[in-house]
C-alpha cells in the first residue's frame, strides 16, 4: 500500500490542485479575453455594488421570490452546497495532511460534525437524483452527463464516509476517496461544475444591469 | 426469538473483549488518547512489544526520546514520563509539537520513511 | 452661398422688435432669421385655419388653411410649406409655386440657395419637385430625398415594383433603386438608403442591401464587389471623385473607398466621414472603445474622448482643424484639436470657424439662456434665443443674431475686440 | 373566467419560416450556427451554457410553461435545450425541421420578458438566449412572416408600419386640426429645432391609433412643454428588428431616432406608452450602435406623466371613478424600475386602485411582447392558450373590484385585449394617457 499511497497523496494531488488551480485560472482568463474580444460593453456595465447586492440577496436562504418559492429545494440546496464546501475544507484530518505536508494549519471541525455534514451532502445528492427523476421540470433537461456529474460530486463523500467509518476494504476505500476527490477537482473547471466559479460572474452581471440600468431588482 | 439471542450474545461479548483489554496493562495494545480533551478518533493501534520486535527496535530512546533546548539529547530516555508531560495538547510558544503532531511524527513519520508500517489514518485509529 | 461681402458688416447693432407682433395675431409660432440677420420671419394665426407668414413685422400678403416648416434658404429667400384646399405647395417669399400637391414637404436648399427642392405627392404619386417642377416619372413611394450641391439635380430612393401585403419573398428580391431627376438606377435592391450626389451633381452613390444580409454601396446603381455586414452613407471625394463609406468587417468598423477599405484602423463604430476642404484629409466620428467617442483624422484617432455623443463634425476652412460638438456626462461641449472645451451647455449648435481657421465659435444653452463661446471664452452676453454667428469673409467682424427681452438684435462685433 | 388551454398544440405553418425552409441544407445551417456561435456571439453564451445546471428552476418564471399545466417543454431552459444546447453539441449539424422547431419556440413560445432570469439563481439571461436563436433564425431567412414584414417597414420607410414619408406629418397636422376643436391655440410642433423635448411613438400611433397622439397633444399643451416632433424619419421608436434578430436594421433605426432627436437640438425625447421601443433605446439597439447609454436622453411615457403631476403642470379635475388595475410591463418594469412611479402615476388620477399579484418586477407578461404578437395571426391563437395564467391574474383582480386594467405598453395593451377577449374577461383596457386625457384639467377647452 505504501507506493499506492504514496503516489495518490504525491504527485496525484500535485496534478489534481494544479489542474484546479490552473482550470479555474485559465477558465477566468479565456473569459476575460472573450468578453475583451468580442462583448467589451460587459466590463462597462459591471457594478460592484449591484452586482454584490444581487449576489447577497440570492446568497440568503429565503431571500429571493423564488428561493421562497421552493422552500424544499432552498434548504436542500444550501445545506448541500454548505456542507461541500465546509465539510473537505475544515475536515480534521485533511487540515492534517495539508498541516504536515506544508506546515499550513486551520482550525478544524469535530469528526462527528464532519461526518453529520457528509450525510447531509450525500442526502442532497440522492434529493438532487430524485429531484432530477421525479420532476418532469427537471427531468426534461436531464441528459446522462447531470447524473455523472452528480455521481462525480457525490464519490468523494460516500467513499469518504465509508472510509472513515471503515465499513469494508478501508485501505481501497481512502485510496478511492482520496481519487475521487481528486477527479472531482479536476472536473470543476471543465465540467458545468465550474459554476463554481461562473456563478458568482453571472450572478454580479444580471444584478449590475437589473441595478445599474434597469434600476430593478432581480430576486 | 433468534435475532434478540444473537445480539445479546454479541453485545456480552463486545463488553466482555473491552474489559480484558483494559485490564491487561502489561500488553500495551493501544496508545492510551485519554489526555485528549475531546478525542476524535479511536486509540491508535500499538502492540508495543511486538511493534518493536518487527521493527528492531532495540534503544527505548528511538521514541521515548529526550529534546532540551530544542536539541535531541542522544544518550537520555524518557520512558518514565508519559509523552504528554512535555507534549501538550495545543500549540504552544516554546517551538514542542502538540501531543497529536508528536505521535503522529513519531509513528507515521517513521512508517513513511521506512515504507512500512500503517500510514493511512484508518490503519491505526481502527474502529473497534 | 450668397455673397457673404455685400452684408452690412458696420459695427453696429439693429433691433427689430418681435414679443410685439403677438398683439396683432392670434399667435405667432418660433421665429427664423434670415443668413444675414436683416430680417426675422414666423409662422402666424390670424384666425381659425388661417396662417401667414410674418417678416419683420409685415405679414404676407397670402392667407394659407395651414402653414409650416418655415425656412431661409442660404441665399435669404425664405420658403415655407403651405396649404390651400386641401392641397398643398411651396411658398418662397409670399410666392407660391405653380403646381398644386397632395402633399409636399422636405424643403432643400442648393449650397448657394439659388434651388430649392421638395419631396411631393401626387394623386399618392411620388417624385422630387425642383423649383415647382415635379419629375415626370412618379413612384408609389419614396423616401431619402436628395438634392446635388449644384442644386441642379434632385435624387431619391423610389419603389420600383408593388409589393403585396406582407409578401416577404418580393420584398427580399427587391423592390427598391433610386431615381436621378426621375430617371431610374438599372438595378433593383432590397433596401436603397441615404444618397449622396458627386461635387457636379452627376454621380448618385446610396448605401444598398442585396438580400437580407449583403450591404455595400451602389454607384450609380452599381454595387461595389465586395459586400459587408452593414454600410452607412458615402460620400464622394470631391476631388477623386472615389466613394467612401463606413463598412462594417467581422464586428467592428473602418472606412473604405470604392469597395476596399483605406483606414487600416477598426472601431467599434464610424460614421460621418467628411473631406476637408482641401481634398487631404479625411476625418470621421469613431468609438474607438465601447462606449467612448472621439474623432479620427485619417485613421488616427484622437486621444481625447467623450462617453456620450459627438455630433456636427466640421473641418475649419483652411482644411487645418477641426471641430464636432461633444457630450460628456450629460454636457456638450466642444471637441476641437484632440481637446475639449471647458465651457458646456445643455445644448449646442454646431461650431463655426472663421475663414483663417484662427477662431472656432459656437452657441451653447443651458436652462433656456444661450451664449456665444469663442475659443473657449463664453461671452458676457446671454439671450433668449441665439442662432449660429457669421464671420465676416476678412474674419474681422463676427455677425451675431439673438433675441434678448423680446426684441431681435442684428449685432455686427469686432472680432479683436471679442476676445481682448 | 380562464378556461384550461388543453388543446394539444396544432402544427401551424407559417409562410416565413416555410420560405426560409425550403431549400435550405443542412450544410448551410451548419455554416450559419457556427457564424453565430463561433464568431459574433462571445462570453455570455459560452458562460451561460456552461453554467446551466439544469436545474429548472426557471420554470416557475414563464408563463406559458404555468399556463400550460407545467408542461416541461415549456420552462425556459427547457427551450434552450430544444435549440442551442442541441445546435452546440451537434456542432451545428442539425436538421431543417429541428430548425423549423427552434424558429418556432424562440418567436412564438418566449417573449423575452427576462422574468426567468429574475428566477435562475445564477442570473442566466434565457431572454439573450432566445435572441440568439432568433439570430440564427434571421440569418437562415425563417423569420416568421408577420414580424419579418415589420423589420421590412422598419429598413424600407423607417417605421413599423409601413407609413409613407408624407403621411407621418399629414397624419399629425390632421390631430392637430382635430385638437383644435377642442383647443384653439394647440399646436403639435414639427421641426421646432431646439425645443426640450422630442416627442417619439410607435408606427401603429399615426396608422391605427392617431388619437393617442391626439392625447399626447393635449397632455403637452396643457403642461405647456416646449416640445416638438420630427417630420422626418426617426420619429419611430419601435424596433422589430431587434426582435427578428436583425441587428443591423435594428443599430440603423436606432441611430436613425437618435440622431433626429440630435438634429433637432432637444434636450430629451418622452416616448409614448410603449415598452419594447424602451428596451431597444436603452439596452439593445443603442449598444449594437457603441453607445453606452442612450445618447440623448430619453424617458418613458410613464416617468414623463409622473413629473408632470408632481410638478403640478397637469392638474387632476375629477379622479378617474372607475376601480382600475395595473399591468406591470416587462420593459419599463423589469426593464427600467418605473414600476413605483407607474403607481403613483395612477393613484394621482384614480380614485382606486386594485393591485394585480404578482405584481411589479414580478409580473406575468402580457405575452404579447418580445416580437410573439407581431408573428401575427397564425399565431395568435398558440399565444392566447399559452397566457392563461395571465387570465387567471387579472381575473382574481376583476374579482376584487378592478373594472379598467391600465397596460403602459403597446404589445401589452393588444395583447391583453386578446386575452381580455379569449378569456371574456370584461375589462376595459387603457393607457395612462386615456385616463389623463379625461381626467385633467383643460383650460381653455
Amino acid at each position: 500500500m505504501h507506493p499506492i499511497y504514496g503516489w495518490v497523496t504525491g504527485p496525484l494531488t500535485w496534478i489534481a490542485f494544479v489542474l484546479f488551480f490552473g482550470g479555474l485560472l485559465y477558465r477566468l482568463a479565456q473569459l476575460l479575453v472573450l468578453i475583451r474580444r468580442k462583448e467589451p460593453f460587459i466590463f462597462s456595465y459591471m457594478s460592484f455594488k449591484y452586482g454584490l447586492r444581487s449576489i447577497l440577496h440570492w446568497l440568503l436562504p429565503f431571500g429571493t421570490v423564488n428561493w421562497r418559492l421552493h422552500p424544499v429545494m432552498t434548504i436542500v440546496t444550501f445545506a448541500f452546497h454548505i456542507c461541500l464546501l465546509a465539510a473537505p475544507i475544515f475536515l480534521m484530518a485533511h487540515a492534517l495532511l495539508f498541516e504536515e505536508a506544508w506546515g499550513l494549519g486551520w482550525p478544524s471541525l469535530p469528526d462527528v460534525v464532519a461526518d453529520g455534514m457528509t450525510m447531509v451532502v450525500m442526502a442532497g445528492a440522492v434529493f438532487f437524483l430524485v429531484r432530477r427523476i421525479v420532476r418532469p421540470e427537471v427531468r426534461f433537461v436531464t441528459s446522462t452527463s447531470d447524473y455523472l456529474l452528480l455521481a462525480l460530486v457525490a464519490a468523494p463523500f460516500v467513499t469518504g464516509f465509508i472510509a472513515y467509518h471503515q465499513l469494508f476494504a478501508y485501505r481501497w476505500m481512502l485510496v478511492a476517496h482520496i481519487v475521487s476527490g481528486q477527479v472531482l477537482l479536476v472536473a470543476i473547471p471543465f465540467t458545468r461544475l465550474v459554476h463554481m466559479l461562473f456563478a458568482p460572474l453571472t450572478r454580479a452581471y444580471m444584478g449590475s444591469e437589473f441595478g445599474g440600468v434597469r434600476h430593478a431588482v432581480d430576486w | 426469538m433468534k435475532p434478540f439471542v444473537t445480539v445479546l450474545l454479541a453485545v456480552a461479548c463486545g463488553v466482555l473483549w473491552s474489559t480484558t483489554t483494559l485490564l491487561a496493562q502489561e500488553d500495551m495494545r493501544t496508545v492510551p488518547n485519554d489526555v485528549f480533551m475531546a478525542p476524535q478518533r479511536p486509540p491508535a493501534v500499538f502492540v508495543h512489544d511486538e511493534h518493536n520486535t518487527a521493527a528492531g527496535i532495540d534503544e527505548c530512546n528511538r521514541c521515548h526520546h529526550v529534546y532540551r533546548d530544542g536539541q535531541l539529547v542522544e544518550d537520555e530516555s524518557s520512558e518514565d514520563y508519559r509523552c504528554s508531560d512535555c507534549h501538550a495538547e495545543t500549540d504552544t510558544d516554546d517551538g514542542m509539537p502538540a501531543l497529536m503532531d508528536a505521535f503522529h511524527g513519531n509513528c507515521k513519520q517513521c512508517h513513511l520513511e521506512k515504507g512500512k508500517g500503517p500510514i493511512m489514518c484508518g490503519e491505526c485509529h481502527q474502529r473497534p | 452661398m450668397a455673397d457673404v461681402s455685400r452684408w452690412d458688416w458696420e459695427i453696429g447693432t439693429k433691433t427689430i422688435p418681435f414679443d410685439a407682433w403677438k398683439a396683432d395675431f392670434a399667435w405667432v409660432e418660433e421665429p427664423y432669421i434670415s443668413p444675414d440677420g436683416e430680417r426675422i420671419a414666423a409662422v402666424v394665426n390670424i384666425d381659425e385655419a388661417q396662417f401667414s407668414v410674418c417678416v419683420n413685422g409685415q405679414p404676407w400678403d397670402g392667407i394659407f388653411d395651414k402653414a409650416w416648416y418655415l425656412r431661409f434658404s442660404p441665399d435669404g429667400r425664405l420658403s415655407v410649406l403651405v396649404s390651400e384646399d386641401g392641397e398643398w405647395t411651396v411658398a418662397v417669399d409670399g410666392e407660391t409655386w405653380p403646381d398644386r400637391y397632395g402633399y409636399v414637404w422636405n424643403t432643400l436648399f442648393s449650397a448657394d440657395g439659388a434651388h430649392i427642392a421638395a419631396a411631393a405627392q401626387q394623386d399618392m404619386a411620388y417624385a422630387m419637385a425642383l423649383d415647382g417642377v415635379m419629375w415626370e416619372n412618379r413612384f408609389s413611394n419614396m423616401t431619402h430625398f436628395a438634392l446635388s450641391p449644384d442644386g441642379r439635380h434632385t435624387a431619391a430612393t423610389v419603389q420600383v415594383k408593388e409589393i403585396g401585403e406582407a409578401d416577404i419573398a418580393r420584398f427580399q428580391a427587391g423592390c427598391y433603386s433610386a431615381a436621378l431627376d426621375g430617371e431610374v438606377w438599372d438595378n433593383a435592391f432590397t433596401n436603397v438608403w441615404h444618397l449622396a450626389f458627386s461635387a457636379d451633381g452627376t454621380r448618385l452613390a446610396a448605401e444598398v442591401r442585396q438580400g437580407l444580409y449583403d450591404y455595400t454601396i451602389a454607384v450609380d446603381g452599381r454595387p461595389w464587389e465586395r459586400s459587408f455586414s452593414s454600410v452607412w452613407q458615402p460620400i464622394f471625394h470631391p476631388a477623386s471623385g472615389a466613394v467612401i463609406a463606413p463598412v462594417r468587417l467581422d464586428g467592428q468598423w473602418t472606412l473604405a473607398a470604392d469597395g476596399a477599405p483605406i483606414w487600416p484602423q477598426r472601431f467599434v463604430q464610424a460614421w460621418h466621414q467628411q473631406v476637408s476642404p482641401d481634398g487631404r484629409r479625411l476625418a470621421a466620428i469613431v468609438s474607438p472603445r465601447y462606449g467612448y467617442w472621439t474623432l479620427a483624422l485619417d485613421g488616427e484617432s484622437w486621444r481625447t474622448t467623450v462617453n456620450e455623443m459627438i455630433m456636427d463634425l466640421r473641418f475649419s476652412p483652411d482644411s487645418r482643424r477641426v471641430a464636432a460638438t461633444a457630450k460628456h456626462d450629460g454636457r456638450w461641449t466642444l471637441m476641437v484639436d484632440d481637446g475639449l472645451w471647458r465651457q458646456g451647455f445643455d445644448q449646442v449648435r454646431a461650431p463655426v470657424f472663421s475663414p483663417d481657421g484662427r477662431l472656432v465659435a459656437m452657441v451653447g444653452e443651458t436652462e433656456g439662456r444661450f451664449a456665444l463661446v469663442v475659443n473657449d471664452h463664453r461671452m458676457p452676453q446671454s439671450y433668449q434665443a441665439l442662432w449660429q454667428p457669421v464671420f465676416s469673409p476678412d474674419g474681422t467682424r463676427m455677425l451675431v443674431r439673438g433675441i434678448e427681452k423680446g426684441t431681435y438684435r442684428r449685432q455686427v462685433l469686432a472680432v479683436d475686440q471679442l476676445l481682448a | 373566467m380562464a378556461q384550461s388551454a388543453k388543446s394539444e398544440a396544432k402544427q401551424i405553418v407559417d409562410p416565413g419560416i416555410e420560405k426560409g425552409a425550403a431549400g435550405l441544407t443542412e450544410e448551410r445551417i451548419q455554416a450559419v450556427i457556427h457564424r453565430v456561435l463561433k464568431g459574433e456571439s462571445g462570453a455570455r453564451l459560452k458562460v451561460y451554457v456552461d453554467t446551466c445546471v439544469h436545474c429548472g428552476l426557471c420554470s416557475d418564471a414563464c408563463h406559458y410553461y404555468l399556463s400550460h399545466d407545467k408542461d416541461p417543454r415549456y420552462s425556459p431552459v427547457a427551450k434552450v435545450k430544444q435549440t442551442l444546447w442541441e445546435m452546440i453539441r451537434r456542432d451545428g449539424r442539425v436538421s431543417v425541421d429541428f430548425m423549423r422547431r427552434a424558429a418556432e419556440i424562440a418567436h412564438t413560445e418566449c417573449n423575452l420578458c427576462k422574468r426567468c432570469a429574475m428566477y435562475c439563481p445564477f442570473g442566466i439571461d434565457i431572454a439573450y438566449l432566445m435572441l440568439v436563436v432568433r439570430r440564427i433564425v434571421h440569418l437562415l431567412g425563417m423569420t416568421p412572416q408577420y414580424i419579418q414584414d415589420t423589420a421590412h417597414s422598419h429598413a424600407a420607410v423607417s417605421n413599423q408600419m409601413w407609413v409613407k414619408p408624407d403621411e407621418w406629418p399629414d397624419t399629425l397636422q390632421w390631430q392637430e386640426e382635430e385638437a383644435r376643436g377642442e383647443i384653439p391655440t394647440l399646436r403639435i410642433p414639427l421641426e421646432k429645432e431646439g425645443a426640450d423635448i422630442m416627442y417619439s411613438v410607435i408606427g401603429p400611433e399615426p396608422k391605427f391609433q392617431a388619437q393617442l397622439i391626439y392625447q399626447a397633444a393635449m397632455i403637452m399643451d396643457m403642461a405647456g412643454v416646449n416640445w416638438t416632433m420630427p417630420a422626418t424619419a426617426g420619429w419611430d421608436n419601435s424596433d422589430m428588428a431587434m426582435y427578428t434578430g436583425d441587428n443591423e436594421v435594428m443599430g440603423r433605426i436606432k441611430r436613425e431616432h437618435f440622431e433626429t432627436a440630435a438634429r433637432l437640438r432637444v434636450r430629451r425625447i418622452v416616448m409614448g406608452e410603449c415598452g419594447h421601443a424602451f428596451r431597444s433605446v436603452y439596452d439593445v439597439g443603442n449598444r449594437w450602435l457603441g453607445w453606452r447609454i442612450p445618447p440623448i436622453p430619453i424617458i418613458h411615457a410613464i416617468e414623463f406623466y409622473h413629473e408632470l403631476l408632481t410638478s403640478g403642470k397637469i392638474r387632476v379635475a375629477k379622479k378617474f371613478q372607475t376601480p382600475v388595475t395595473i399591468h406591470d410591463p416587462c420593459n419599463v418594469v423589469r426593464g427600467a424600475g418605473l414600476h413605483h412611479m407607474a403607481r403613483e402615476v395612477a393613484h394621482a388620477i384614480c380614485e382606486e386602485v386594485v393591485e394585480m399579484y404578482p405584481n411589479c418586477e414580478h409580473n406575468y407578461c402580457c405575452c404579447a411582447g418580445g416580437g410573439v404578437i407581431n408573428c401575427g395571426p397564425p399565431w395568435k391563437n398558440k399565444r392566447i392558450e399559452g397566457n392563461r395564467v395571465k387570465a387567471d391574474q387579472l381575473a382574481d383582480a376583476k374579482i376584487r373590484g378592478a373594472k379598467v386594467l391600465i397596460a403602459p405598453c403597446h404589445n401589452c395593451h393588444s395583447g391583453l385585449e386578446d386575452i381580455n377577449h379569449a378569456y371574456e374577461l370584461g375589462l376595459d383596457i387603457k393607457f395612462f394617457g386615456d385616463i389623463i386625457y379625461e381626467v385633467m384639467e383643460k383650460p381653455g377647452a
